[in-house]
């Protein structure tokens, strides 16, 4: 196990697959020799040339159609939308074409093509470049989802998307670039649909997407003391979800809360709500609880900002809550 | 200039519109009948553009459509019957009828599907070429889309992309003056449409959309050059649109006497008569609509005959299975 | 009373707001002469004249712009988006512009424009002309959503909307344009955020938008028969969303069925169903149950699109399914 | 040429762009200093667009900017210390602390908002051009961008509805050759970004953007011609960005003479040489300085002894409240 960055465990993950296919090529604003906004492609160009790691024009909707093209004919383009919320320019790409053509042209059509998307704020980004969008996409058939919470997963993750025949976003969560991990040495997939039980408990599941894995554990820690026993699962993916593993744990716990740093309305924490509700009916103690970003924009000042998203103090209430429910 | 094209792309060019003409006013009087669901917009009056486009093009060089599709596949190689059942919505056609007309595709033909979103097959088509120049091979991609479709924002990325990454990327603009009703000098104001294509330093030309020789030789220097690494090229050709931009567009917004003299321009009779002068008999172009009448028949009696697609079929093809070992 | 269609009272709609207020104008592709793909705005150019009506070119992007500044600089805007699908185009205008400039600007700003949104499927016009994605819009705080399911609603909700100093999106269904109803002789308005209680019942409630109402009434026909008490709720608006009158009815029947025609997976039916299930936690009898699309692209066949989309069969079974739970 | 241009404008010009340089250069350092939160795009180096174009304008007339907006504001009559309130997110900031640098906007000065979503403005600047057409005054509305936004396809969208429309709608490109860290050539083809406006058949100019008065008459003219109904225009201003694209680029995709070579061009020395020449003291210029350097320190204070936003101001100004009656 070596231990390196979300960052570094993704560049390697790049690395890696660039070596093994020759297909494989990367698109985006920037990703070239400043290596992206975020550093994560820094010295891909170097090794791999600019023949395959390419910079583009600020041209979203240019950039997923090259991409949505070039997967249809052969290749396996690995593009990078700078921000998540720049998808504003470019969803028809994703939905009407990506995720659609396969099934519209009668499965004639395999779209191998992996979008590398940061998201989530705490940055003082402010509204346009700070948001969590995942359930737009989690909403449309023929697109599938990750969002890894720690530098393996992040490695592990995005080698599988960048695999699978079929479109494939990869949220990455801006805040964990730096977050150190181990990452095992010998290559590895970390497969679509199979969820991390990241800790066990007994009383309270915590389903948590991306960074809000840490702060649920820094919550369970807490909780832990309290003498709350807390189990936190990881779906690692949207699409597929691996809601066995959340009911099964649910059934065990009597008790779910659904923590995402998405706006809490229309979030995807509701359709897990609603999928644990319906198969966990008879084993629920207390109602399942939601966290999530307050509904408003996300302001600029830090002090709003921190007001507006959830971190561990809200999962941690969330928990207080569906413990002490009716009793 | 036309006696430059060899006779056996002259005739097969004349072939592929008549082909496109009758498949066109069967799919149209079908869809009258209600043999087919949905929306149809028919390619009638422009056939010249796709049979003088395509006839530039291999089997491997990729096109992508738009809504106003048939003619595209016609002219890549589509069979009609497998068409004309994909219309019908049968288990048979090209797509399952999942497709249908707006959507009906066959990438083995290099035809990278209809697309019923304006503007979008600009931007897919770059990818096409890219695989193509990333590949080291000397394929060339064609999107085709209208007049309309040049004021989307996915045009202009696409062009401008294609000219930065130099792509063996055609744009074939079928200006057929309209946008649904929308005249051409209500929703832009350049003479040209080709003019659009200096705004990325990239070639553009004006043909005679009607005139399949003028439109197969722009194509042929366009391809040419592409081909050998000369980067995109951008064609506008200039045509008609014989009938409503849909099968139930009354069209009352056309004027009176433009309604009139739409037939005017006819390119299957002026390439008729074209192939009389160089020669070629009366008989021989009868025998090749013949043909086509002869396939179309059968395409309408194999698309009638062919049974619905199962309910199951709804879901699948959503995902391509993931084999377990990556 | 008059009798009229939905198209015909969206149209009267416009029709006295241009009337009322000279600052209102509708702009949108072939809205003039052509009336739109529907046929909406038919006569309204004779009416009104070309600068109030007013025809763009297939640009979602600029006619969305052009709507956010000219209800930024003091007019009032009703932009038409041909078919809901096509907001892929213009994503940024709606979510990252005009959803969020309000609160960007510490409120100095007001966006009092209105877009007419045509949704839904039923008419083999396959994967990207079918869509209905009202949970894209519930998901970004900043922006109101009308789904009117009758003539009267259409007219009362869209006048509202047009009235509303804030972003709203009135998602019109289709189908529902050539269905007639009773629309009353003096002006009104629908307001937002309150539900319409449909039709009342003691078994079981069923929330249902949009056409998805009319297949409920239908199913609860057939129920009663069966000896079924249904209660409907159509919320009319999903932001601001009356979740008391819903909240109210589920402690009345103990039961809830969410229905609606877009996706199951990632739709509004989940956040609803996780509010209920949060609220009314302890009356429940049943899990909830949630209709909606089967979670594919819409096929063109209309064998196929059948079986995909949800209808009064659906409700049914739904409504069985949670009468019978555990009994 | 420039001596066209009335003295008192041209003075009013200069202290502009000393207002913005000032401002920059200590938004810089109090971002080093870790006193202003996010980004930080500066527009130092190209203060003579913002002081050119906006000084033909009044206080009616609108404009909307980008990521890199502090200078359009300051042009339009901005005030430095609800800026720099803003900047620092305090509730005495022009948006209470909720926008930030990329988001900073006054209405009441015509000012529609910074934006961070790189080619929004110019679809937005539409809108507000049309009132003005729609309501028969004779305002203009300005949209500032970079080159690198004249590659996305709202600009596109933009520019064809404006000509289309025949808004009064003015287009300001600063091209300072770089989208972030891609150089120009790297991004489009064309040798001036004017080109593009051959594509909607609307005027477009390149000026020398380091030389404030030749973007004041070349926007005058524009101006004039919009206010008088003549339809939207095209400036193309050709400037440096001295800095990184934000303040955290270190910018080693720069070659190394470049960055050399960077600050030879200096608008405002360049004017401040030109009014010399025109006969103002230099004691009349430095005053102007002077007041600038009082203003800001002023602000400076201001922003460090304004209170944070009460956290309830997160939840306010979502919707605009709806008055019971309609
Ligand atoms: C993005 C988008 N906007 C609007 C439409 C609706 N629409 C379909 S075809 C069409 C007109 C297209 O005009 P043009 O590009 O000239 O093609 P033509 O129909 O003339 O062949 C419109 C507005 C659409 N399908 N996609
Ligand atoms: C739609 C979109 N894509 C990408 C970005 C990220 N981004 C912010 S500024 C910028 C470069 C803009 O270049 P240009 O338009 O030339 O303006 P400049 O920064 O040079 O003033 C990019 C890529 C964005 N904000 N919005
Ligand atoms: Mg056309
Ligand atoms: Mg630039």
């Amino acid at each position: 196990m070596a231990e390196m960055t979300y960052r570094e465990a993704i560049r390697q993950a790049l690395r890696e697959e660039l070596a093994h296919d020759e297909r494989v090529y990367l698109l985006g604003e920037d990703i070239a020799e400043f290596g992206g906004s975020f550093k994560v492609t820094l010295e891909l160009l170097d090794e791999f040339g600019p023949r395959r790691i390419r910079n583009t024009p600020i041209s979203e909707m240019a950039i997923l159609g090259c991409a949505v093209g070039s997967a249809s004919t052969g290749l396996i383009p690995v593009a990078e939308i700078m921000y998540s919320d720049f998808f504003g320019m470019a969803m028809d790409q994703v939905v009407n074409q990506a995720a659609k053509m396969r099934y519209m042209f009668g499965g004639k059509l395999e779209i191998p093509m992996t979008i590398r998307a940061p998201m989530g704020g705490r940055r003082s980004a402010a509204a346009q470049h700070s948001q969590c969008l995942e359930a737009w996409f989690m909403h449309i058939p023929g697109i599938k989802i990750a969002m890894p919470s720690n530098p393996s997963d992040a490695k592990g993750l995005l080698k599988t998307a960048i695999r699978d025949p079929n479109p494939t976003i990869v949220f990455e969560n801006k805040m964990l670039y730096n977050v150190k991990g181990e990452v095992p040495d010998e290559p590895y997939f970390v497969p679509f649909g199979k969820a991390n039980i990241v800790r066990s408990g007994n009383d309270v599941t915590v389903v948590a997407l991306s960074d809000m894995v840490d702060y649920a554990l820094k919550a369970a820690k807490q909780l832990e003391q309290e003498g709350v026993s807390v189990e936190i699962i990881d779906p690692r993916t949207l699409v597929p979800l691996d809601m066995d593993a959340i009911v099964t744990s649910v059934k065990k716990t009597g008790r779910l809360v659904v923590a995402h740093e998405a706006n809490r309305t229309g979030g995807v924490g509701g359709e897990i709500a609603a999928q644990a509700g319906h198969r966990a009916f008879d084993y629920l103690k207390a109602p399942i609880e939601r966290v999530g970003a307050a509904d408003a924009p996300i302001p600029f000042a830090p002090n709003l900002e921190r007001e507006i998203l959830p971190d561990d103090r809200h999962v941690y209430q969330a928990v207080l809550r569906v413990m002490d429910y009716g009793g | 200039m036309n006696n430059e094209i060899p006779i056996d792309v002259a005739l097969s060019m004349y072939g592929t519109m008549v082909r496109i003409r009758r498949f066109e006013q069967a799919v149209s009087e079908l869809y009258a009948r209600g043999k087919i669901p949905g929306f149809l917009h028919t390619y009638i009056g422009e056939e010249a553009v796709a049979a003088g486009v395509c006839a530039n093009l291999r089997l491997e060089d990729k096109i992508i459509s738009t809504h106003r599709g048939h003619g595209h596949l016609i002219a890549k190689g589509g069979r009609l019957d497998l068409m004309m059942a994909e219309l019908f919505g049968k288990a048979t056609g090209y797509n399952k009828g999942k497709g249908g007309s707006m959507h009906i595709a066959e990438p083995d033909l290099g035809m990278l599907g209809a697309n019923a979103i304006v503007g979008a097959g600009a931007a897919i088509i770059n990818g096409a070429a890219f695989t193509a120049q990333y590949l080291g091979n000397d394929g060339v991609a064609v999107a085709f889309f209208g007049d309309g479709a040049t004021n989307t924002g996915t045009f202009h990325e696409a062009m401008n992309f294609a000219a930065v990454w130099n792509l063996p990327s055609i744009f074939v603009c079928e200006n057929n003056g309209y946008a649904e009703s929308t005249p051409r000098r209500q929703h832009q104001k350049i003479q040209a449409v080709a003019q659009r294509a200096v705004a990325y330093d990239m070639p553009g030309v004006t043909v005679d959309g009607n005139n399949v020789g003028a439109v197969y030789l722009a194509t042929r220097s366009a391809v040419q050059r592409a081909r050998s690494g000369g980067g995109p090229a951008f064609i506008e050709c200039q045509t008609t649109r014989w009938r409503g931009h849909h099968e139930a567009d009354q069209q009352h917004y056309r004027p009176k006497e433009e309604m009139l003299t739409i037939e005017d321009r006819d390119a299957i009779r002026d390439w008729r008569n074209e192939l009389l002068a160089r020669g070629v008999s009366a008989a021989q172009l009868d025998e090749i609509e013949q043909t086509a009448a002869q396939e179309l028949e059968n395409a309408v009696a194999f698309a009638e005959a062919s049974p619905l697609p199962d309910p199951a079929q709804a879901y699948t093809d959503i995902f391509t299975p993931v084999s377990e070992a990556l």
